[in-house]
Order: structure tokens, then C-alpha cells, then sequence
């Protein structure tokens, strides 16, 4: 069974369309990855997954459980973590509280333990402060760990975001468009940090990115999205071939150079 | 310049991070113990007064600063505790059991009254509260049998284990009960802001959405936000009741709510220095005006010392709309890069705004 | 007949709780600031036009000093951007909340200070006579009222509908940064919308004080505006009338048929009960955010 | 050494609302205090002590009355309290002044609860409004043979004292109590609380609102053509701009006070002196409550002077019960005497071209009528 | 020749937080200029120094040989400046089509701001298509579109973009740059460009910077730039894959 999947999804607004009836399935290991031109639905696809859209009719499964059935904050408890294509950090709060606040869904003590800060409480803080330095570690943020999310820079913040959704130890991780605004160097920072939490974490990643040389680096298996439905699905270069796809989102154009600077970033 | 080195994360969970620190908070709580032999019986009764403030200005700190939820209301919550607190202890409890009791009460109230406002934000949510504590006035009226209607209630006298609480025989009992309220409300604040309610409060006010990604239940987050800031206000208004000797319908109207409003502001929004420096600023400077006014020979012209409040207030936005105590702050920092620091270090660079009508 | 009565009658008191209101959406819709001293504005505006119309003060005629009131008012209104507010551009609203809560403070002491704390009758013309259709009287201030409120509301809600000005208001709330990235003079627009609500402001307090007796402690029916311009959605001119109306049409007919002791709790309980069913009001301007 | 004396001075305190709802009631009569103080000052002071009265402000808000009081009491040692403004703030500190043996003189207020029973060294100026009321009624449906009593109020402790006296003077006199309805100080139309009461057939309707709502309240009822009712204010009602209306809204107009109008008796000797004075030291008109702060101040400097050079506190007290005499300016008789009340008189007038016409004057204790010269 | 755009020694903090330390550079007309950096860089600060948006702490910013810093932004634009600001920053309730008026809010020649919309339209299909909804509702790229077509509303001297490509499909990104090629081109249109896209935009640039931790670095034509071997390694990402293989292993890449 798959661990995530979607079944003839469909959600409008008002006279759009922005997803139409919409099946998918990411297994438990997948890199998987959504694509799509601007406006397709991918982010509408994850806001349906993170309960803050209802679908108008489909069903959507993790794990045997309908979410459907759940609040947009029970959605973390079943470990799943999302990451927001403009960013949505606590942006007075230090990178640190940002990063145990995706502990949340493992706190334990009680509030009365809590207002007297009872030996439980400090045990937990410690633990959750362990599990977070080492996403700290492994994202490389240890110079912004005190630091006000408000004066970051842009790229900092997206590194930010993964790094709270890690924290919160998901077994599936959606990502909006994790590369945009990062530089090539960056990027390939991000594709290798992907491969490891894939690999040496276990989680399950679905994305959402334009950028397809990243995508065709981590993934390993792309769904195109247009106008809310599905244009093609397989493996990276299977959808990269696509005439539809190749049409309707990466394009042949006259200044092919650029593609193929694009294509050769990662 | 002090360093802190670090040597476990235990450092950053502890109450004061360093022995200076602590030794500093220690020397302040030596010197409040001993205010009752230093000044006199008035300057006692002022210090009383902004304590009080302090304690309500503690719950809606946690509310507007922590949470970021704005009330207009609190008045009604401080009015519940005054109330509750009397009837508990016309039920026969100790002064202590009621007062207590009266804060859980009052929380209770609180997060119960807080369901139906979840959805609320910003100004909406201040006009609701704001609503409440107009209609306390009235409520408390209809609910004559348990609040004496108009005609209120007179301060029962206040034992605490066999020490009368008096306030004009002995107002150093009445300090050290106001000081001893305020200590335990800024212990409980503080240990909340190092748990994980204190961050999902932070979270509820920055982004509800990605706290709901998070696993935060920005509802009950809210609730409880919303109990516990009651609690305290109500716990100040018991004391804010029982300190004036007399209380009915009209005493907690939602004028107080609105000055509660500017001492946490105006102290500092989100810190709980802020609580306590906003309190001096409320309670304190009308008296101090006066003061300062009847020293240079009365002038004539009535509500001069409010205008002169007014005045004030505005300046202290202005001079600082992130209060006194982000001020110190950055006085601080200041102080302590010297001779460093740059002259215009802390000219405000130009900011902007956007909407908060997105959710 | 009776109901009608009220109706009529509600309406023209809800009028002025929505002309005040009107002060309050302004302000909200161009800068995002709630103004605690609208109210006080209102009051201040009412006596200025005492002191130049009624006779122990200036004595001049009504017509020719309801330009000059406004035009003191829109000039203060002014005045009060440029001298205080703008100090707090970009700053935090709650900070400008509090700000605008002291500056009724000092209002209320100036105007005590120039008109003294005893109540004033405005030597308006239109205090007097009454006008009777069928059945039913109203004041003349009533009538005035509610064409006036009906005028101003539809005039500023095409205002902002429709000019370049209007439209730009709107940005600057929205997202200050962009609306200079687009050329729009933020501050000047700010300060411009501080003008015409104390303009607004002006035009209330007139008709307030020819409905009856005036004092400094006036400003405070800003609290009940204020309830009224959120029941209509803050930030929406039509809401902020229909806020008012609902206001005051549930006064009289909550006096005539509710119980004594529990018929002054109206405005408010349904004030309660409107934002527990619909959080943001009837005209919402609240959207949730797309992430 | 008595608190608040010294060989050069007397300090005086008062608690007031100089910037709340009751700003209107508290300014002129702290200025027309101000005025009788500084006149005495200037006359070299009470047996070579200068007055000072210093005046605090608590915007009718509780906790700072309880700072005001605090400050004058603990600080300033005051000698003793004139004129406290506020029912609740008053009678929240009666235990501090009485432990401090401060007088405390003509608070403005006429609540019942004001004047406890003994009244200790509480000193009120006049009739409370429990009687003010009492008496009204009485008169009304003496002169009119009304006989339906009904009541709006504010529900404040001064709003449910006057429905209170409003109820029980009905039943005293074999009336009927028709209804009642209760307003909100910000309420602003009355076309459906007047109707109500027209429905139940009121022909008295007793007033506990604000002015200006009060004035409304009388204008609604004309303008509905409702005419066969009288309107009942108390002494907080008795304010010449109520009067003064443009287009006569409130003639008609009735209000039982414990002192006469001052503008109606402009032309007399002291209402003319009183408001040529005020007005030359503040230019603003002189009105009813500042002539109370006026006259309170009198008598306080009265009894001061009859205490002597070696003033006490009991002897000011003594001084206080021993006032006997008819003041010109409030147009009434004042003794203190035992009971500490100082005008037991009750005046009943009524609004006619701009003024407050006095039409009777009632005995307080045995509710007779006197005769007026 | 004299520049369009002139910075010199420009120092810019946040607070205490220097994030401009002492940059010079210049635009010329018709130029088109990028500035390459990693993120934190302080590219979007230079930017915004320059668009008024923030004060300048130290140094001089000139436009048409007039100094233009520290003034306040609106008087910024109506001089010809726009920028396109990173991270969209439309008008979030405003709908589709009152943001593009806005966008030309400093023009009061009804035909021709017509004629710029239907413009603007035609590059971007999906806003006529949407003329009506409220911005905030948009796709991110949709909104980035929106963006750019209303910095093209007002009619520039020049055009400081921030990042345009960003959330934009492969194809549109193209597509913009297509678009910016031919303002450039055929209507003269000056740009400064920030990009993360290194490689289109030093291919549609004639001038590069490279800013590191505040500074400039590096500076020199587009082409030379473009061949430059640090240049190739960290931005174009044509470090070779082997040295990195499969561990995590990264060359330091500061210039100091
Ligand atoms: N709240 C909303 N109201 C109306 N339309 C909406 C709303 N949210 C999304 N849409 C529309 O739904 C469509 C899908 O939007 P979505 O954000 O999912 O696109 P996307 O695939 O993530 O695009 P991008 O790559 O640009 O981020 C768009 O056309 C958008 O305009
Ligand atoms: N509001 C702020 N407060 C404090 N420091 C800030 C603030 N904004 C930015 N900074 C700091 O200024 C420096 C420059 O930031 P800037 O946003 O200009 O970088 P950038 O080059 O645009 O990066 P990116 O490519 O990620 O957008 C960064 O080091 C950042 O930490
Ligand atoms: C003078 C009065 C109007 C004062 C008010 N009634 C009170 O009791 O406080
Ligand atoms: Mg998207
Ligand atoms: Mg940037």
C-alpha cells in the first residue's frame, strides 16, 4: 500500500478549477516530485494534504488514515511535515525557538508541569534540544541559531523551513518549491541534504520544484500537473520527454541556451 | 562586556542564564523585601498599587504579548476575580483558598469564554472583549445576589495564617502580599515561556498557519492562552478589588482594561519587564505628576495632570513604540559594545507594514 | 405605527453611530490603524462649530461656519498626521492603538480647557422642528442626519471605489513597501486620509450636537461607533452604515420590548453574538491567507 | 498638632472627577471652591491660616480614587476632605478617613449611603435623592393628580436609588408603580423607551439618566405628542443648560434639588455678586455646581472660623453642627446639626423660558409644603 | 560617458547589522547590469538602498548626476526608478487588474497606460484570464508574474529586478527573459538584475558584479565574467561533480 495517496481529488474556486480529479500515489522511500506551469495546482495539492482546503470530493490517504477525517493540526501527528513556497516562518522568534517549535508533536508534559517547570519538563527540553541541534548540524545552521528570523536572508529562511520540518521528525516531507531563490551552489547543497534525509533519515519526500535539474537529480518519480489535472507521470527523464510537458511547462524556445544553462545547474 | 560561554544547552533552559544575572535579580528582590523600612507608609501604597497592576498587566501580557491576541476586557476578568474572591471567602474559605481559588475560577471563566472568540483576530477580537467587559458592568447588576449589585462589596478583613492584612494599620502586610502574588505570577510566566506552550504561544502570533503545520492546535493553544491570562488578571483583580476597600459594578469599567492596555505596550510588548516597568508608568505617574504639580504651587486648571498624562504617553510612543523596556534594551547593548557602539547605532531604519486582514 | 416609529427613528440614530463609524473605517481602510480618538475628534468638531456659531463665543451664522468647522477639522486632522503620527510609520499598530487612546486624553483636556465641562446647546437650525409623514415624526437633525449619512457613505465608498487616490489608500494599508515601489507618497496619502476623517469627524459632531446636548465626555459614543463599524466588517464603508443602522435600530426596539434591567445589554449581546457567528463581520474584509 | 494645621496653613483635600464622565459636575465646583478659598486667602486666612485645597483627579475610576485618597490622606495629611466626588469612591474610604479623623464635608453627591447613621464626620450639603424624589412625587400628584409613577434609569447605584425612591413613594402615597425602563449612559434614542412608557399610561416619569440624554428623553416625548406626563428629575438633573435648551425642548420640565437655581435668581443680591465674580476670575457662565462648591467652601471657612485660633478636629466638628443660617446664595436654610445634613429643604422647579422656575419649597422631614413669600 | 546609475562607497545597516559595506558601482544607459551573490550577500539591501526604501548610512547614489539617497522612495520612482522586489509583495486584495493600476499610478496618460496593460496582458495570458481575482489568491508564480507586469506599468528608466525568475516555470522563465531582452532592446529600458539564475542572467547582462558579504568583488563584463573560472565554479555550477562525489564536502567560497 502506498503511503500517501490521493484519489480522484478535485477542489474549485469559485469558477477554477484548481485541482480536477487528481489521483496519485508516493510510496513509503519515494523521492516523489510534482511539476507543473504556474498555477497548476501543485501548492493547492499540498494545502488539501495539510487540511487547510477540503477537497469537494476524492479521498486522500496516509498510511490507512483518511485524512480527511482530521484537523489541519492533527496532520503533523501522523508525521507529516510541509515546508510554504513564500515562506511562513515565526518571524519574531530566534531560528532556534522555530526549530523546537516542530517538537511540538512530541511534548509530553502537562501544564501544570509546565508552569512549574517540573523535572519532566526539563528532562523533555533537553531532549528536544538534542534532536534539534542535530538538524542544526545537518543543515549547517549553527550562525543563525539565535538569530531573529527577521533579519535572514531569503535563502537562509527556505533553509530555515526544512530544517523546522525536520525537526518535527516527519515520515513524509512536503516541500514547495525548496530551491527557489537559492543559488546554484546552494542548490546543490539542497539535492544532497534531500538524498540524506531520503536515505540516512528514512523520510519520504514529495516536492513541488521548477527547477528540473534538481528534480532530475533526487526524484525518483515526477507527476505533471496542468490545470489541476495530471499530464504525465513516470521517471524524470520519461516526463522530461513529454511532448505535453516539454509544451506546456519547459518549453523549446528560441533561447535554448538558458534551458540548458538551467538544465546543467545541479 | 560579558560573555556568556555555554557549555550545555542546559544554560539556555536555566531561570538566569549566569551567577551575575542571578546575583542581580537577587539584590532587586533584597531591596523590595526591605522597601517597607526604607518608605514611608504612602510611597508603600503606591509601590502596592503598581504591583497590582503589575500582576494584571502580567496576564494580559501573556495574552497580547505572548500570543498576540489583543483584549480590551481584561477588566471584566480582574471584576471576576474581585467577585469570586469575596464569595469564596463569604463561603467560609481562608483568605488564601479564595484567592487562589478565585485565579482558577476566573481561568476557567476565561478559556470558556475564549471558545467562542477562537475565530477572532486583531481588532475583532478587541472590540468582543471590549463588549464583555461593558456588559460586566451591566451583568453584575442582574447578578445582585452574588455581587451586591450597586452597592458592591466592602473588603472583608484578610487573614493570612493569623497576620491580619490590613491596609491602613499595617500596609506593609498588604505589600508583601502584592509583592508575594507578583513573584509567584512571574515564576509561572516565566517557566512558561521555556516550555512548549510559551513557543506555540510565540507560534499561535506569528503564523497561525504554519503553527497548524506544526501540530499546534492553534485552538486550544488560544484557550489556554486566553485561561491562564485570565487567571492572573484575575488574581490582580481580587487584589485590585480588595486594595481600594470597596468595589461594585462600576469599579472594573473598561477604562481599566484600556490603561492595562497601554502598560504592557508601554512597558514593553512581550517582555515581562515590560509588565512591570508599563505598571510604574500607569500607576505611578498620575500620582507623580501631582506630586511634581503641587510642588510648584497649584495651578488652576482642572485635569491639567491628566492632559499632562496624555502628553506623556504619547511620548513615550514616540520616543519608543517598542516600549520602555525594548528601550533598555538597546540601552543596553550600547552600553555594552562601549566604547564601540556607533552614535546612531539605533536610528530607526525606515520599516513598513503589511496588512493583517490576511490570515 | 409604533413600529415604524422606531424604525424611522432607529435609522436616524443609527446614522450617527455610522457616521462616526465612517471615521473609523477610514482611517483603518488607509493606514490599517484603528483611531481610539475618533470619538474625541467628533467632539472636538461639534464644539469647534459652538464656538464659532453659538453668541457668548464668535456668533457667526451656521451656513457660512459649518465650511470653517470642516475646514479646521480637515486642517487638525492634518496636523495630527504630520506632528505625531507619522512618527510611527511602519511601527506597530498596537503601538499607534495606544498613541491614538492618549491623544483623546489630551483632546478631551484642551476642549475642557477652551469650552469648559459644562453641557452646550449648538445654536443649530436644525435642532428645530419636527417633520410628520402619516404617522410618524422626526426631528429635523433626524432627517438631516440620515440624508447626510446616506450622501457621505455612498460618496467616500466611490471614492475608494473609484479614484486613483481611493485605489491607492487601499495599497498603502495592504503593503506599504509596495505601494512606494509603485510611487504613491504613503504618508502624504496618510496624512491626506487623517484630513478628511477629521473632516468626517467634523460633519458628525455637528449633527450630533444639533440632536442634542453636548459635552466633553461626547467622544465616548466612539465606543459604540467603533462596535458598529466592526458588525459591518472593519474596513468596509457600506458595513460600517449598516453596522451603525443595526446599532441603532436595536436601541429603540430593544427600550420598547425588552425587559427593563436588560434592555441596555442589547448593542453589545448582539454585537457578541454577531462576531461568534460571523468572525469578521457581515462584510468581511478578512481572507485567509494563501500559502 | 492637628493633622493638616499649621500656624500659616490649612491643607484641604479633595477627591474629584476632572477628566472622566463627571467633569461636568467636579470642575466648577472645584473652581467655585477655588474662588471662595483664594477670596478668604486674600483677606489674610482663617485667624492667620491660608487654605490650600489641593484637588487630585480620579476620572470617576475607582483605583485612583484609592490613589487620590492615599496621596491627600497619607502624604499631604490633609485636615480634612471637601466636596469627594462619586457615591462608591466616597463610601470605599469612609474606614480610612475615619481611622485618620479626617471630616469629610459635602461630598458631591446625594446618595443615600452617603450620610451613614451615626453620621461619624460626615458632612452633606442637602437632601439626598431618595428624598429629592420622594418629594417630587408627592408634589406632582398633589398639584396634578397624576397617579401613575414610572422610572428610566441608568443601573448605577444613583439610577436604582432614584427607581428605588421612585417605587416606594408610590406605595407610600397609594399609587401605581407602571414601568420601568434602564439605559446605558451611551444610549442615544428614546423613541422606544418613551413609547413603552406612554403604553403603560405614566403620568410621572422620575429620571436618572444623562443630561443629555434627559434633555432628549423630554423632546422625544413632545415630539411623539405625548403631554399629559410630567418629567422628574433629581438634584443631578438641575442643571442650567437643561434649561437652556433653544426652542423651549424642555419646558415642562420638573426637578426637586435641594438648592434653587442660580440663573433664576440673577437679579437677586448674591446670585448676581456670586456669578459677576465667578465669571470675572474664569470667563465661563457660573452654574449650579459651582455655587455648591462655592457655598460648601463657605461653610467649611465658617465653621473654621468659629472652631478659633487653636483648631482641632473636634472643634471644627462642633463648629460644623453649630452652622445655623439662611444662605442667600443657594437660597435655602442650612444647619447641620446633629444629623450632619446641612439643607434639609427640598425645592421643586420646573424649566419655563430658559430657566429653572422654583415652584415649591418642601420641608425634608415632614414632607409638608412650606410656604414661599 | 557618464553613468545612468551611480553608487558610491555605499554603507547600509540594519540596526546595528552593517549589510552594505562601502559598495561603488555603475549603471550605464541602456545597460543591463547583474549582480551576483550568494545568499545574505546584501543584494536585496543594494537594492532597496537604492530605490529608497532604506537609508543609506554613508555614501552617495546617483541618478542622472542627481544624489538621490535617503529620500523617500516615491520620489525614487517618479524619477524613473522601479523595482520589481523579491518575494512578489502584491497587493494581496486587491484584484488582478487594480494592482496593474497601481502600477501605473505616477502616469496619467489614459490611451497609453491602456495600450501598457494590454501589454502586459499579452505576455502574460493567465492575468487577463484572471483580471478579477484578488492578488493574494494567486499562484506564487502567478503573483511573481503580476509583479513584474506591474513594474512594467510604470514605464521605467530603469528597472532594478529582484530575483524576477523566481517560482516561475522553466518556461516562463524564459519567457521573461525574452521579454527583458526585448525592453532592453527595442525600448531602451536600463536594468540592473539580481538573479540566483546565474547563467541567464549573465547571458542577457553586459555588466556583472559579484557581491560577497556586503562588498563588490568582483566586477567585469558579462562575457568575461561568464568565462571566469570562480565564476563558472560557484555560480554557473560548473564545478566538476567528481570533487564533490558523492560525500558532503564544499569548497569555502569567500572572497575576502
Ligand atoms: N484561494 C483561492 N481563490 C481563488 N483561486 C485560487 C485560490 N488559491 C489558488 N487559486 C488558483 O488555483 C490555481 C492553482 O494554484 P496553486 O497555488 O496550486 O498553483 P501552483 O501549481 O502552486 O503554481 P505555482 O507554481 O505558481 O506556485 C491558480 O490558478 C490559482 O490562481
Ligand atoms: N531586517 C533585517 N534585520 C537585520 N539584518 C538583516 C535584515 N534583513 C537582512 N539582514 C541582513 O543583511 C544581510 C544582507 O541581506 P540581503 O537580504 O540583502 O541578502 P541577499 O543578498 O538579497 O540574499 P538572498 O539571495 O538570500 O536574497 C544578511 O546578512 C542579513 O542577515
Ligand atoms: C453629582 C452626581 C451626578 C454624581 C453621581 N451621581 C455619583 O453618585 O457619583
Ligand atoms: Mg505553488
Ligand atoms: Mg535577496
Amino acid at each position: 500500500m502506498s503511503l500517501l495517496s490521493l484519489d480522484g481529488v478535485t477542489l474549485k474556486f469559485g469558477g477554477v478549477t484548481a485541482v480536477n480529479n487528481l489521483s496519485m500515489a508516493v510510496e513509503e522511500g519515494q523521492v516523489f516530485a510534482l511539476v507543473g506551469p504556474n498555477g497548476a495546482g501543485k501548492s493547492t495539492v499540498f494545502n488539501m494534504i495539510s487540511r487547510f482546503y477540503r477537497p469537494v470530493s476524492g479521498s486522500i490517504t496516509f498510511d490507512g488514515h483518511n485524512l480527511l477525517n482530521h484537523k489541519a493540526h492533527e496532520i503533523a501527528n501522523f508525521g507529516i511535515a510541509r515546508t510554504f513556497q513564500n515562506i511562513e516562518l515565526f518571524e519574531m522568534a530566534t531560528v532556534l525557538q522555530n526549530l523546537l517549535v516542530g517538537r511540538h508533536r512530541h511534548r509530553r508534559s502537562t501544564l501544570v508541569e509546565q508552569m512549574l517547570f517540573a523535572g519532566r519538563v526539563r528532562q523533555e527540553e533537553r531532549e528536544h534540544r538534542h534532536a534539534v541541534e542535530e538538524v542544526i548540524d545537518f543543515l549547517d545552521l549553527q550562525p543563525y541559531r539565535d538569530t531573529r528570523i527577521a533579519g535572514l536572508p531569503y535563502g537562509v529562511r527556505k533553509v530555515v523551513e526544512l530544517a523546522r520540518a525536520l525537526s518535527t521528525k516527519p515520515r513524509l516531507l512536503l516541500l514547495d518549491e525548496p530551491a527557489s531563490g537559492l543559488s546554484v551552489e546552494e542548490t546543490q547543497d539542497m539535492r544532497w541534504w534531500i538524498d540524506d534525509i531520503r536515505r540516512q533519515m528514512g523520510i519520504t519526500v514529495l516536492m513541488v520544484e521548477h527547477d528540473m535539474g534538481l528534480v532530475s537529480k533526487v526524484c525518483d518519480r515526477v507527476l505533471a500537473l496542468a490545470d489541476g489535472a495530471k499530464l504525465a507521470e513516470g521517471t524524470p527523464a520519461e516526463v522530461q520527454a513529454h511532448p505535453a510537458v516539454i509544451e506546456a511547462y519547459l518549453g523549446t524556445s528560441a533561447i535554448s541556451k538558458t534551458a540548458n544553462a538551467a538544465g546543467v545547474r545541479v | 562586556m560579558r560573555f556568556h560561554f555555554k557549555t550545555s544547552y542546559d544554560h539556555d533552559i536555566r531561570l538566569f542564564p549566569d551567577w551575575w544575572n542571578f546575583s542581580l535579580y537577587a539584590a532587586l528582590l533584597l531591596v523590595l523585601l526591605a522597601l517597607p523600612w526604607v518608605i514611608d507608609s504612602f510611597y508603600l501604597g503606591e509601590m502596592t498599587n503598581v504591583l497590582i497592576w503589575a500582576v494584571a498587566g502580567l496576564g494580559l501580557m501573556l495574552l497580547t504579548g505572548q500570543t498576540g491576541q489583543v483584549s480590551l476586557g481584561h477588566s471584566a476578568f480582574m471584576a471576576m476575580g474581585a467577585y469570586s474572591c469575596v464569595n469564596f471567602m463569604e463561603l467560609g474559605l481562608p483568605f488564601l483558598a479564595a484567592f487562589l481559588l478565585a485565579g482558577v475560577f476566573t481561568g476557567i471563566i476565561g478559556g470558556i469564554i475564549a471558545i467562542p472568540a477562537l475565530r477572532l483576530h486583531g481588532v475583532y477580537l478587541a472590540i468582543f472583549t471590549l463588549a464583555l467587559s461593558i456588559l460586566m458592568d451591566d451583568l453584575i447588576v442582574i447578578l445582585s445576589p452574588w455581587t451586591g449589585g450597586v452597592n458592591g462589596y466592602f473588603a472583608p478583613e484578610i487573614w493570612i495564617f493569623g497576620i491580619e492584612i490590613n491596609r491602613w494599620a499595617a500596609p506593609e502586610t498588604w505589600y508583601y502580599l502584592a509583592l508575594g502574588t507578583a513573584l509567584m505570577v512571574t515564576f509561572f510566566y516565566r517557566n512558561l515561556l521555556r516550555s512548549p506552550l510559551g513557543r506555540s504561544f510565540a507560534a499561535v502570533r506569528d503564523s497561525e498557519i504554519s503553527a497548524q503545520a506544526m501540530g499546534v492546535d492553534v485552538a486550544r493553544t488560544k484557550t489556554l492562552a486566553f485561561g491562564l491570562s485570565c487567571a492572573f488578571a484575575g488574581l490582580g483583580g481580587a487584589l485590585m478589588g480588595l486594595f481600594a476597600g470597596a468595589f461594585n459594578n462600576e469599579t472594573f469599567n473598561f477604562l481599566i482594561s484600556i490603561q492595562l492596555l497601554m502598560a504592557i505596550i508601554i512597558g514593553g510588548l512581550g517582555f515581562i519587564h515590560g509588565a512591570f516597568l508599563g505598571a510604574i508608568v500607569i500607576a505611578f505617574l498620575p500620582q507623580f505628576l501631582s506630586i511634581v504639580t503641587d510642588q510648584l504651587g497649584s495651578t488652576s486648571i482642572p485635569g491639567l495632570e491628566t492632559g499632562v498624562f496624555g502628553m506623556i504617553l504619547i511620548a513615550f510612543i514616540l520616543f519608543e513604540p517598542m516600549g520602555l523596556y525594548g528601550r533598555w534594551l538597546k540601552m543596553r547593548t550600547w552600553l555594552q559594545l562601549f566604547p564601540f557602539a556607533r552614535r546612531d547605532m539605533f536610528r530607526r531604519q525606515k520599516s513598513y507594514l503589511k496588512t493583517e486582514r490576511l490570515r | 405605527m409604533d413600529v415604524l416609529q422606531l424604525l424611522l427613528s432607529g435609522l436616524a440614530n443609527g446614522c450617527v453611530y455610522g457616521l462616526v463609524a465612517l471615521g473609523f473605517v477610514l482611517i483603518y481602510k488607509a493606514t490599517e490603524a484603528v483611531n481610539f480618538a475618533q470619538g474625541d475628534l467628533m467632539m472636538l468638531g461639534a464644539f469647534v462649530m459652538v464656538g464659532l456659531v453659538n453668541p457668548q463665543y464668535m456668533g457667526l451664522n451656521f451656513w457660512l461656519a459649518v465650511p470653517l468647522a470642516l475646514l479646521i477639522m480637515g486642517a487638525l486632522g492634518y496636523l495630527l498626521d504630520i506632528a505625531i503620527l507619522r512618527f510611527m510609520f511602519g511601527q506597530s499598530q498596537t503601538a499607534v492603538v495606544i498613541l491614538t487612546i492618549a491623544l483623546g486624553f489630551v483632546i478631551r483636556f484642551v476642549a475642557g480647557v477652551i469650552w469648559g465641562h459644562e453641557p452646550q446647546n449648538l445654536h443649530s437650525p436644525l435642532a428645530l422642528g419636527d417633520v410628520r409623514m402619516g404617522g410618524v415624526v422626526l426631528s429635523m437633525a433626524d432627517i438631516a442626519v440620515i440624508v447626510v449619512t446616506l450622501a457621505m457613505t455612498l460618496g467616500l465608498w466611490q471614492f475608494f471605489q473609484r479614484t486613483k487616490l481611493g485605489l491607492a489608500m487601499q495599497a498603502a494599508s495592504q503593503n506599504q513597501m509596495a505601494a512606494y515601489y509603485m510611487g504613491i507618497p504613503v504618508k502624504r496619502v496618510q496624512g491626506a486620509v487623517w484630513a478628511l476623517a477629521g473632516v468626517v469627524a467634523c460633519v458628525a459632531g455637528i449633527l450630533y450636537a444639533s440632536k442634542g446636548t453636548l459635552a466633553i465626555s461626547a467622544g465616548f459614543i466612539g465606543i459604540k461607533a467603533f462596535a458598529a463599524a466592526v458588525i459591518g466588517g472593519f474596513g468596509s464603508l457600506p458595513g460600517a452604515l449598516m453596522g451603525g443602522l443595526i446599532v441603532g435600530i436595536i436601541e429603540p426596539f430593544a427600550a420598547r420590548y425588552f425587559p427593563a434591567g436588560y434592555s441596555q445589554i442589547a448593542p453589545y449581546a448582539l454585537l457578541i453574538l454577531v462576531l461568534v457567528f460571523r468572525p469578521h463581520g457581515l462584510f468581511a474584509q478578512v481572507r485567509v491567507k494563501k500559502v | 498638632q492637628t493633622r493638616g494645621v499649621t500656624d500659616t496653613e490649612i491643607l484641604i483635600g479633595g477627591a474629584h472627577d476632572l477628566s472622566g464622565v463627571f467633569a461636568a459636575v467636579s470642575t466648577p465646583a472645584v473652581n467655585g471652591a477655588n474662588l471662595y478659598i483664594d477670596m478668604v486667602n486674600e483677606n489674610g486666612g482663617v485667624h492667620g491660616r491660608m487654605i490650600r485645597y489641593i484637588v487630585e483627579d480620579h476620572g470617576y475610576q475607582l483605583p485612583r480614587a484609592t490613589q487620590a485618597y492615599n496621596k491627600l490622606i497619607e502624604r499631604d495629611g490633609v485636615f480634612a476632605m471637601l466636596l469627594n466626588l462619586g457615591t462608591p469612591h466616597n463610601l470605599a474610604h469612609y474606614p480610612l478617613m475615619e481611622r485618620r479623623g479626617v471630616p469629610n464635608l459635602n461630598p458631591l453627591t446625594a446618595a443615600r449611603a452617603v450620610l451613614p447613621d451615626p453620621p461619624g464626620m460626615n458632612f452633606t450639603g442637602f437632601s439626598s435623592y431618595y428624598d429629592q424624589i420622594q418629594a417630587g412625587i408627592e408634589y406632582l400628584h398633589n398639584t396634578t393628580g397624576a397617579t401613575t409613577v414610572c422610572s428610566m434609569y441608568l443601573p448605577t447605584d444613583f439610577g436604582e436609588e432614584i427607581a428605588l425612591a421612585s417605587h416606594e413613594a408610590a406605595e407610600r402615597l397609594g399609587l401605581t408603580f407602571g414601568e420601568e425602563t434602564t439605559h446605558r449612559p451611551d444610549e442615544e434614542d428614546f423613541v422606544g423607551a418613551v413609547s413603552r412608557l406612554r403604553d403603560a399610561g405614566c403620568q410621572i416619569v422620575t429620571q436618572a439618566l444623562g443630561v443629555r440624554q434627559g434633555i432628549t428623553v423630554v423632546g422625544t416625548a413632545k415630539r411623539l405628542g405625548w403631554t399629559d406626563v410630567s418629567f422628574l428629575t433629581s438634584s443631578a438633573g438641575f442643571l442650567e443648560p437643561v434649561a437652556m435648551v433653544p426652542g423651549g425642548v424642555t419646558d415642562g420640565l420638573y426637578a426637586s434639588a435641594g438648592w434653587q437655581d442660580l440663573r433664576a435668581r440673577a437679579d437677586e443680591e448674591a446670585p448676581a455678586a456670586f456669578i459677576a465674580a465667578y465669571e470675572a476670575r474664569y470667563s465661563q457662565p457660573a452654574s449650579g455646581f459651582a455655587m455648591l462648591g462655592y457655598t460648601a467652601a463657605e461653610q467649611m471657612v465658617m465653621a473654621l472660623e468659629a472652631a478659633g485660633p487653636d483648631l482641632t478636629t473636634e472643634g471644627f466638628v462642633a463648629a460644623m453642627e453649630a452652622l445655623d443660617y439662611d444662605d442667600p446664595l443657594l437660597g435655602t436654610h442650612i444647619n447641620f446639626g446633629a444629623g450632619h445634613q446641612g439643607a434639609n429643604n427640598i425645592f421643586i422647579s420646573q424649566v419655563g423660558e430658559g430657566h429653572w422656575n422654583t415652584l415649591a419649597e418642601i420641608d425634608g422631614d415632614t414632607m409638608q409644603e412650606v410656604p414661599m413669600e | 560617458m557618464s553613468a545612468l546609475l551611480e553608487v558610491r562607497n555605499l554603507e547600509t545597516f540594519y540596526g546595528p547589522i552593517m549589510a552594505i559595506r562601502g559598495v561603488s558601482l555603475e549603471v550605464h544607459k541602456g545597460q543591463v547590469v547583474t549582480v551576483l551573490g550568494a545568499n545574505g550577500a546584501g543584494k536585496t539591501t543594494l537594492l532597496k538602498t537604492i530605490s529608497g526604501i532604506m537609508d543609506p548610512e554613508k555614501g552617495q547614489i546617483l541618478f542622472e548626476g542627481e544624489e538621490i539617497q535617503g529620500r523617500e522612495p516615491h520620489q525614487v520612482v517618479r524619477r524613473g526608478i522601479v523595482q520589481v522586489p523579491e518575494g512578489r509583495e502584491v497587493f494581496p486584495l486587491l484584484t488582478v487588474e487594480e494592482n496593474l493600476a497601481l502600477g501605473a499610478y505616477t502616469r496619467h496618460d489614459k490611451a497609453e497606460i491602456a495600450r501598457d496593460r494590454d501589454m502586459v496582458f499579452s505576455y502574460f495570458p493567465i492575468l487577463a484570464e484572471r483580471r478579477g481575482q484578488e492578488a493574494g489568491t494567486m499562484s506564487g508564480g502567478q503573483q511573481q508574474m503580476l509583479a513584474i507586469g506591474r513594474g512594467l506599468m510604470l514605464r521605467p528608466k530603469i528597472m532594478l529586478l529582484d530575483e524576477p525568475s523566481l517560482g516561475l516555470s522553466p518556461l516562463l522563465t524564459q519567457e521573461i527573459f525574452t521579454i527583458l531582452r526585448r525592453l532592453n532592446q527595442d525600448e531602451g529600458v536600463t536594468m540592473m538584475l539580481v538573479e540566483q539564475n546565474a547563467a541567464v542572467a549573465l547571458d542577457l547582462a553586459d555588466q556583472g558584479y559579484v557581491m560577497e558579504l556586503g562588498r563588490i568583488v568582483m566586477s567585469d563584463t558579462a562575457e568575461k565574467l561568464a568565462a571566469s573560472e570562480d565564476i563558472r565554479s560557484f555560480y554557473l555550477g560548473h564545478a566538476n561533480e567528481g570533487a564533490r562525489g558523492e560525500r558532503r564536502w564544499k569548497k569555502r567560497k569567500t572572497w575576502r
